[in-house]
C-alpha cells in the first residue's frame, strides 16, 4: 500500500510540474503584456517593471526560475492587487469557495442519494419519473441562471436570504443551493443507475430468499454495494463545483478565488491565472488520489486484492 | 514423440515446449500454459480436457497464435509458425480455424449472417464475384443443415445451436485442414449439443479434417475422441488414446477427474466411488510427460516411468 | 375456445414426421439492431416530444433569421429596454406597458416608438431588437455545439479505439496524456485556451473540443477493450483480418450506439460551456451574440427589465432540456436492458 | 398423504416480453415429501427456474402467476402477503442459485451473510448468530471456519463459495430447500463435492430438497424422484429408477439419449432433431410432437393427460392410451429396460 501511495504521488507531482510547464509557456507565448490593462505608464516605468519580473531575461532562464520558485511553494506575484503574492492572495479567499464547493458537495450527494435511491427502488413509478425531471432539470439549468433566478426571488424580492456579499453562513445559502443542483442532479442519475444495477443482482436475490424483507436488503446490502462506484465520481465533481462557483460568485459578490480568477482573466493577470490553474489541478489530483485510497479501503475486493485466496 | 504405435502417421500439428505465460516476469504472472509438448495426427481429433483455469482455452489460442507464444515451437504443416510475425500469420489463417465457445458472443451482432460466413472469404478473396460469394454462402449453410434462406438475417434471431452453426460454416469458409474446437457445446441444451457433435463429426468425415476438441465435458470429449490429453495447471498430465485413458488412467489427476463423472445410471450412481487428489501438492521435482507405454504419455519422474517399463 | 372432443380410434396413427427436415424456425420477425432501436425509440413519448422539439428550435434559429430582416446588431439608442410587445394584443407581459417607479407606464409612447413598429422580445440597452439576438444567438450557441461535438468525435472516437487496440505501451502513453488534461479542470483549460487564443467563434469552439473529446475517448476505449474480447473479433482475427480491418468491421459498427449516445450528451455540455465563457465575457465577441452574452446582458439588468435574461435562460435551458432527455431516450433504445 | 411438505396445482405463470406473452409455466402440478429429493430437469426455457422460483415467490417483475395453488403448512403461498412471504423464505424455504460467483455480497463477510438469515427471523443475538454461522461453515466443510468467517467472497473459490451459500441456506434447518442448478457453473470434481455435501446434509438435517438441473448424470445420483419438463409443462414424472430405466415419454427417451455414456460405446449420438417449441404461441397438442418419430395425429389436436404407468410413475404422451398402436422404444432404451430387469431380478434373488 505504501509503495501503491508513493508510486501515485511521484505521479502526481510529475503530472502538477508538467501542467505548470504548458500553462507557463502558454501564457509566455502571448502577445499582450500583462501591462495593458493598466494605466499607461512610461518606457522607464516599463523597463523597471521587466527588470523585476524578470521578463527581460532568456525565456528558458524565466521558466527556470519559475519552476523554482514553484518548488519552493512560491506561485509568483499578482500583477493586480498590490502585488499581492498569488499565494496569499489564494490563501485569503479560500475560505468562501471552500466554504460553498463543500456545501454544495455535501448537499448535493446527499439529496442525489437520497433521491436516486428512491427512483431505483420504485423504479417506473411516478416516484421515478418525478426524479428524472428534477435531475433532468438540475443537468440543464446552468447553475449561472439557477444563481441570479434565486438572488432576484429569494433574495431581492422574498428577503428571505441576503442578496449579495459575505456575511456568514445566511450569504452561503443562496449560492450553495445554485451550485448543488448539478451534483445532485447528476449523482441522483449515478445512484439510480448502479442501484438499479445492484438490485438485479444475484445476491440481492439471494438476501430476499434468506427472508430479508425490502428494507433490510436495501440498507444491508444494496446502498453499500451501489455507493462505492459513487465515490469516484463525487471527488472530481467537487473541484468541478470549486471552479463552477466563480460565476456564481461573482454574481453574488462573494470574495472567493473563483471570483478572483474571473478578474484575473479579465485584466490578464497572468500569475494569478497560473498560479490557480496549478491550485485547481492541485486539488485535483489529491480529490482523485484520496478517493483512489478510499475506494480500496471501503471495497474488500480491492482492499485485500492480493493473497488471501485459500 | 513420435511414438511406436503412429509412427506411420502423417503429423499434422506438432507442438513443443509451448509455453504461454501472461504478465511474464510481474508480479501477477500467471503460467497459464507451463512447456506442452504434443502431436496431432493428420484426420484425428485430440480432445483436450481440463478444468477451469487448466490452460485448455490459452492452448487453442496459442496454437491458432492469437496469443504470440511466450517460447516453443508449434510446427504445422512442416512450418513453425510459433515465431511468426502477425503479419505472416495471414497465409496459415487459411488452413487452420476456430470454433468458440459462446454462441452468443461470436457472431457479430450487426452483421448479417451470410457476411460473417463470407468473412474469411473476403479476407482471402476466395469468391470470383458476388455471386459466387452468394453461391458458396448457401453451400455452407447448408452443410451446416441451415436453411440457405437464413443467409440476409441477422445473429440475434437464431437460437444457440443455430448460432454455433453459423460459427461452424464460417470456419469451413476457407476450407481450412485443421480445427481448433473450444469448448463449442458447453453453452448449448443437452439435446442440442447432440446434433452439433454429429454435425461435427459428419463434416469431418467428409473433408478429412484434423480437430483439436477442447472440452471440459468428460463424456462428450470420449465420444468425439481419438486420443485424449488431460491438462492441468497449464500442463499436459496424461496423453494417451481414449480408450486408455478412459479404460486405464494412470495420473491420480486423471482418475479423480474420471471418478467425479456423473453417469445417468441409478444404479451406477449408487455405487460411484469418487477419488480424491491432492490439489495442494500436485507435482514433484522431476517430473516431466514420459511414455510409459506405447503411445501413453503420463507425467511423472523417472521411478513412477520404470514401473510401467 | 374450442369445443372439447374426445379423440377418436382414427387418430391414434403415427403421422410418420420427416425429421431429417424438421422446418428451421427462427425466433420473432426479421429486425436488424437498428429498426429494434427505433422501435424502441419511438415508444419513448418523452425522448419524442423531446426530439421533435429541437427539431423545432433549431429549425427557427436557423430559418427564422431569413423571416426577420431587423439586423440583430443595428443599435438604436432612442428605442432602448423596451418591453416585449405583440402587435396590439393587450396580452399582459407582451403589451409593452413597463412598471417604473411604482407607475406602470406605456414604454413604447414614452419612447415614441412609431406606429407599427413592436420588437416581441423587447430590446436591450442598446437599442437593439432582442427577437432579432436571439434568434441569432441561439444559432451560434447551437453551431458551437454542433462543431464542438464533432471535433469531439473526430479526435476522441480515433482516440479511443487506438488507445484500445494499440500496444500496451502506446496506451499508457494515450492514458498519461488524457490524465495530465484531465487534471486540470474542464472549465479552467477552455479559459486558458481562450486566453491564448484570438477570441472569436473558432477559437470557443477549439476550446470547448479541446476537453470534451476526453470523455468520448475514454468511453470508447473502454468498450474497445471489452468488444476486443469477444470471440467474433478474435474469429476475426483468426481469419486473417488485419486490426484496422477489424475496427471498421466489426468494432465500429459496435461502438455506434456509445458514440450517439455520448454525442447526445456532449451537445448540452458544449452549450452549458459556450455560454458560461459568454457570461463572464470571455466568451463570443461584441456585437455578436450567443445565448450566453445575452444573458450575460440581461443579467445586469435583471432586476428591473426580467424579460432581457428569462428569455435566453429559457431557450438555454429548453435546449439543454430537450438533448439530455434526448441522450436519455436513445441510451435506453440503444440499451434496453436498463427497463 | 400426510407427510407431503409441498404441493403444487394447476401453475399457470405468464411473462409478458416485447414480443408478447411468454406461456413459461403451463399447467405444472407436482408434491414433495418430506425428506425426498426431487429433481426437475429440462432444457433451458423449459419452465424449471420458473416453477421453483414461484413457490419461493422471487422472479422477474414481467412474471404473472395466472393459476395455481403452491399449497405450504395448508397455506396457499400464493396468496399471502409479501410480509408473510418473508417469514417463511430462509427460515422454511431456503434456495440455493446456480452462480455462486456473483450470488453472494460482496462487500459483507460470509459470517455475517451465513449468520444474516438467523438474525432476520429469530431473535438470536449477534454474537449467537455468529456462533452458529462458524458451525455451519464447518459443517458445509470450510477449513478454519472461524478465521475464514471474517473474510470476504471473493477471497474463496467457487466451489467454496457454493458451499458458503449452501451454509446459509441450511443454517435454519429449512423444511424446503430449493437447489437452482447448484453445480452448473462449476467443474466435474467440485460438482462432485457439492453434491456429496448436498445429499449428508439432507441426511443430518432431513430437509426436503428441490434439484432442478438439465444434467441428467448428475440427478441419477441424487434425486428420488424425478419429474421431466418440456415447453413449460412436465411430461412425465416417477422414481429415479422408473424414469432412467423404463421411461414412456420420447423426449425423454431423447434426452437420455442423447448423452453420451461413459459406459456405452457410441458410434454416433442420437439427438432429439429441431428447437424447442415457441412458448408464445405453444402448440396446440403435445409440444413434442414435432420433434418426435412417434408422433400421431391426436398430438396435433389434443394435449395428453398424464397416463398412470404404476402408483409412482405417471407420463403425459398419448402412446400410453389403449388405444394407442404398440410402440417400441429405441433400442437403447430397451437396454435400459433390461439392465433394470437384470438388476430387480439380483436384488430379489
Amino acid at each position: 500500500m505504501t509503495k501503491y501511495i508513493l508510486k501515485r504521488l511521484f505521479y502526481l507531482v510529475l503530472t502538477l510540474l508538467i501542467i505548470a510547464s504548458i500553462t507557463f509557456f502558454m501564457m509566455k507565448g502571448l502577445p499582450g503584456t500583462p501591462y495593458t490593462n493598466q494605466n499607461k505608464m512610461s518606457p522607464t516605468q516599463l523597463a523597471a517593471l521587466n527588470q523585476k519580473y524578470g521578463f527581460n531575461k532568456p525565456l528558458f532562464e524565466q521558466y527556470l526560475m519559475y519552476m523554482n520558485n514553484l518548488v519552493h511553494g512560491d506561485l509568483g506575484t499578482s500583477f493586480q492587487f498590490n502585488n499581492e503574492p498569488v499565494t496569499q492572495l489564494i490563501g485569503d479567499h479560500i475560505g468562501p469557495s471552500m466554504q460553498l464547493g463543500l456545501q454544495a458537495m455535501i448537499l448535493g450527494s446527499l439529496l442525489g442519494i437520497v433521491f436516486g435511491s428512491i427512483a431505483a427502488i420504485k423504479k417506473n413509478t411516478w416516484i421515478d419519473s418525478l426524479t428524472t425531471i428534477v435531475s433532468i432539470l438540475g443537468l440543464s439549468i446552468p447553475s449561472f441562471v439557477l444563481a441570479v433566478l434565486l438572488q432576484y426571488y429569494l433574495g431581492y424580492k422574498l428577503h428571505w436570504f441576503p442578496v449579495a456579499l459575505w456575511h456568514g453562513f445566511s450569504s452561503s445559502i443562496l449560492p450553495t443551493l445554485a451550485l448543488a443542483a448539478f451534483p445532485l442532479a447528476s449523482i441522483a442519475r449515478y445512484m439510480r443507475t448502479e442501484m438499479v444495477d445492484v438490485l438485479n443482482s444475484d445476491y440481492i436475490e439471494l438476501a430476499k430468499a434468506k427472508g430479508d424483507a425490502s428494507w433490510q436488503v436495501i440498507v444491508k446490502h444494496a446502498l453499500r454495494n451501489s455507493l462505492i462506484p459513487i465515490i469516484t465520481v463525487v471527488g472530481p465533481m467537487a473541484v468541478t463545483i470549486m471552479t463552477g462557483s466563480m460565476v456564481v460568485e461573482s454574481i453574488f459578490s462573494i470574495p472567493g478565488i473563483g471570483d478572483q480568477f474571473v478578474q484575473s482573466i479579465l485584466t490578464n493577470d497572468y500569475p494569478t491565472i497560473m498560479g490557480l490553474t496549478l491550485f485547481y489541478s492541485f486539488l485535483m489530483v489529491v480529490v482523485i488520489l484520496i478517493v483512489d485510497i478510499l475506494y480500496g479501503i471501503i471495497d474488500p475486493r480491492i482492499r485485500l486484492g492480493k493473497g488471501g485466496k485459500a | 514423440m513420435a511414438d511406436a504405435q503412429n509412427k506411420d502417421r502423417k503429423v499434422a500439428v506438432k507442438v513443443r515446449h509451448l509455453k504461454e505465460y501472461f504478465n511474464a516476469g510481474k508480479k501477477d504472472e500467471v503460467k497459464a500454459v507451463d512447456d506442452i509438448s504434443f502431436d496431432i495426427y493428420e484426420g484425428e481429433t485430440l480432445g483436450l480436457v481440463g478444468e477451469s483455469g487448466s490452460g485448455k482455452t490459452t492452448t487453442g489460442r496459442s496454437i491458432i497464435r492469437l496469443y504470440d507464444p511466450t517460447s516453443g515451437d508449434i510446427h504445422f504443416n512442416g512450418k513453425n509458425i510459433a515465431k511468426l510475425k502477425k503479419r505472416q500469420l495471414k497465409d496459415f489463417r487459411k488452413n487452420m480455424q476456430m470454433i468458440f465457445q459462446d454462441p452468443y458472443a461470436s457472431l457479430d451482432p450487426r452483421m448479417k449472417v451470410k457476411d460473417i460466413i463470407a468473412e474469411g472469404i473476403d479476407v482471402h478473396h476466395l469468391a470470383k464475384d458476388n455471386a459466387d460469394r452468394d453461391r458458396q454462402v448457401a453451400d455452407l449453410l447448408k452443410k451446416v443443415n441451415l436453411n440457405p434462406g437464413f443467409a440476409n438475417r441477422y445473429p440475434s434471431e437464431f437460437s444457440g445451436g443455430q448460432r454455433q452453426r453459423i460459427g461452424i460454416a464460417r470456419a469451413l469458409a476457407v476450407q481450412p485442414s485443421f480445427i481448433i474446437a473450444d469448448e463449442p457445446i458447453s453453452a448449448l441444451d443437452v439435446s442440442i449439443q447432440a446434433q452439433v457433435v454429429n454435425l461435427l463429426q459428419d463434416i469431418q468425415e467428409e473433408q478429412n479434417l484434423t480437430y483439436l476438441f477442447i472440452a471440459h465435458d468428460l463424456s462428450m470429449v470420449k465420444h468425439i475422441s481419438d486420443r485424449i490429453a488431460v491438462l492441468y495447471k497449464g500442463k499436459i498430465v496424461e496423453l494417451s488414446t481414449t480408450d486408455e485413458v478412459y479404460n486405464h488412467p494412470l495420473h491420480p489427476y486423471t482418475q479423480s477427474l474420471l471418478s467425479a463423472v456423473p453417469i445417468p445410471d441409478p444404479e451406477a450412481e449408487r455405487n460411484h466411488k469418487i477419488k480424491t487428489f491432492d490439489h495442494n501438492h500436485p507435482f514433484k521435482e522431476g517430473e516431466e510427460l514420459r511414455e510409459v507405454l506405447p503411445g501413453h504419455y503420463l507425467y511423472c519422474d523417472e521411478a513412477t516411468a520404470a514401473k510401467y517399463a | 375456445m374450442s369445443q372439447y372432443l374426445p379423440p377418436e380410434e382414427t387418430e391414434f396413427q403415427y403421422v410418420s414426421n420427416d425429421l431429417s427436415n424438421i422446418p428451421q424456425e427462427v425466433s420473432g420477425a426479421s429486425r436488424t439492431y437498428f429498426q429494434d432501436v427505433k422501435r424502441r425509440f419511438v415508444h419513448n413519448k418523452v425522448a419524442m416530444v423531446s426530439f421533435f422539439l429541437l427539431i423545432l428550435i433549431v429549425l427557427i434559429a436557423f430559418v427564422g433569421p431569413f423571416f426577420v430582416p431587423t439586423d440583430p446588431n443595428t443599435q438604436n439608442v432612442l428605442f432602448a429596454n423596451l418591453p416585449p410587445k405583440l402587435g396590439n394584443l393587450n396580452i399582459p407581459g407582451l403589451n409593452g406597458m413597463q412598471t417604473v417607479g411604482g407607475k406602470t407606464i406605456n414604454a413604447y409612447q414614452a419612447a415614441h416608438v412609431p406606429h407599427g413598429t413592436y420588437y416581441l422580445f423587447g430590446t436591450d440597452y442598446l437599442g437593439r431588437d432582442l427577437f432579432a439576438r436571439i434568434l441569432y444567438g441561439t444559432r451560434l450557441s447551437i453551431i458551437v455545439a454542433i462543431v464542438a461535438t464533432l471535433l469531439d468525435l473526430l479526435i476522441g472516437v480515433p482516440y479511443g479505439i487506438i488507445s484500445g487496440l494499440a500496444s500496451e505501451r502506446v496506451d499508457t502513453f494515450l492514458q498519461r496524456v488524457i490524465e495530465i488534461i484531465s487534471s486540470v479542470p474542464d472549465l479552467i483549460v477552455v479559459i486558458l485556451l481562450l486566453i491564448v487564443l484570438k477570441p472569436g467563434l473558432t477559437s470557443i469552439i477549439i476550446a470547448i473540443a479541446f476537453t470534451g473529446w476526453i470523455t468520448m475517448a475514454r468511453l470508447i476505449r473502454a468498450q474497445v477493450f471489452k468488444l476486443k474480447q469477444n470471440e467474433y473479433v478474435l474469429a476475426s482475427e483468426t481469419l486473417g483480418e488485419s486490426k484496422w480491418k477489424i475496427s471498421i468491421r466489426h468494432l465500429l459498427p459496435n461502438l455506434s450506439s456509445t458514440i450517439i449516445i455520448q454525442t447526445m450528451f456532449s451537445i448540452p455540455t458544449a452549450i452549458f460551456f459556450e455560454a458560461f465563457l459568454s457570461f463572464i465575457g470571455i466568451g463570443i465577441p461584441a456585437p455578436s451574440a450567443s445565448l450566453g452574452t445575452l444573458m450575460n446582458d440581461g443579467q445586469k439588468a435583471f432586476h428591473f427589465l426580467p424579460y432581457q435574461m428569462w428569455i435566453p435562460a429559457i431557450i438555454l435551458s429548453l435546449i439543454m432540456i430537450t438533448t439530455n432527455l434526448l441522450g436519455d431516450g436513445m441510451r435506453d433504445a440503444f440499451d434496453p436492458q436498463s427497463d | 398423504m400426510s407427510d407431503k411438505v409441498l404441493e403444487v396445482k394447476d401453475l399457470e405463470v405468464d411473462f409478458s416480453t416485447l414480443n408478447g406473452t411468454v406461456h413459461a409455466i403451463r399447467d405444472v402440478s407436482f408434491d414433495l415429501n418430506k425428506g425426498e429429493t426431487l429433481a426437475l430437469v429440462g432444457e433451458s426455457g423449459s419452465g424449471k427456474s420458473v416453477t421453483v422460483r414461484s413457490v419461493i415467490q422471487l422472479y422477474a417483475k414481467n412474471a404473472k402467476v395466472t393459476n395455481g395453488e403452491i399449497t405450504f403448512h395448508g397455506k396457499n403461498l400464493l396468496e399471502l402477503s409479501p410480509k408473510e412471504m418473508d417469514k417463511i423464505r430462509g427460515k422454511d424455504i431456503s434456495m440455493i442459485f446456480q452462480d455462486p460467483m456473483t450470488s453472494l455480497d460482496p462487500t459483507m463477510t460470509i459470517g455475517k451473510q451465513v449468520a444474516e438469515p438467523l438474525l432476520v427471523h429469530h431473535d438470536t443475538s449477534e454474537k449467537e448468530a455468529m456462533k452458529r454461522a462458524q458451525e455451519v461453515l464447518k459443517l458445509v466443510g470450510i477449513p478454519n471456519a472461524k478465521e475464514r468467517m471474517h473474510n470476504y467472497p471473493h477471497q474463496f473459490s467457487g466451489g467454496q463459495r457454493q458451499r458458503i451459500v449452501i451454509a446459509m441456506a441450511i443454517i435454519d434447518n429449512p423444511e424446503i430447500l430449493i437447489a437452482d442448478e447448484p453445480t452448473t457453473a462449476l467443474d466435474v470434481t467440485v460438482q462432485a463435492q457439492i453434491i456429496s455435501l448436498l445429499k449428508d446434509l439432507q441426511k443430518k438435517i432431513g430437509t426436503s430438497i428441490i434439484f432442478i438441473t438439465h444434467d441428467l448424470g448428475v440427478v441419477a445420483g441424487i434425486a428420488d424422484r424425478v419429474a421431466v419438463m418440456y415447453a413449460g409443462k412436465i411430461i412425465e414424472y416417477g422414481t429415479t429408477d422408473e424414469i432412467y430405466y423404463d421411461p414412456k415419454h420420447p423426449y425423454t427417451w431423447g434426452l437420455l439419449d442423447s448423452m453420451p455414456t461413459l459406459g456405452l460405446e457410441g458410434k454416433r449420438l442420437k439427438a432429439i432433431p429441431g428447437t424447442p417449441a415457441n412458448l408464445i404461441d405453444p402448440p396446440k397438442g403435445d409440444a413434442f410432437a414435432p420433434r418426435s418419430e412417434y408422433a400421431m395425429k391426436i398430438d396435433e389436436r389434443l394435449q395428453p393427460p398424464f397416463f398412470k404407468v404404476t402408483d409412482t410413475h405417471y407420463a403425459a404422451t398419448w402412446l400410453l392410451d389403449p388405444k394407442a398402436p404398440k410402440v417400441t422404444p429405441p433400442a437403447s432404451i430397451q437396454e435400459r429396460y433390461n439392465q433394470y430387469q437384470k438388476l430387480r431380478g439380483e436384488n430379489d434373488g
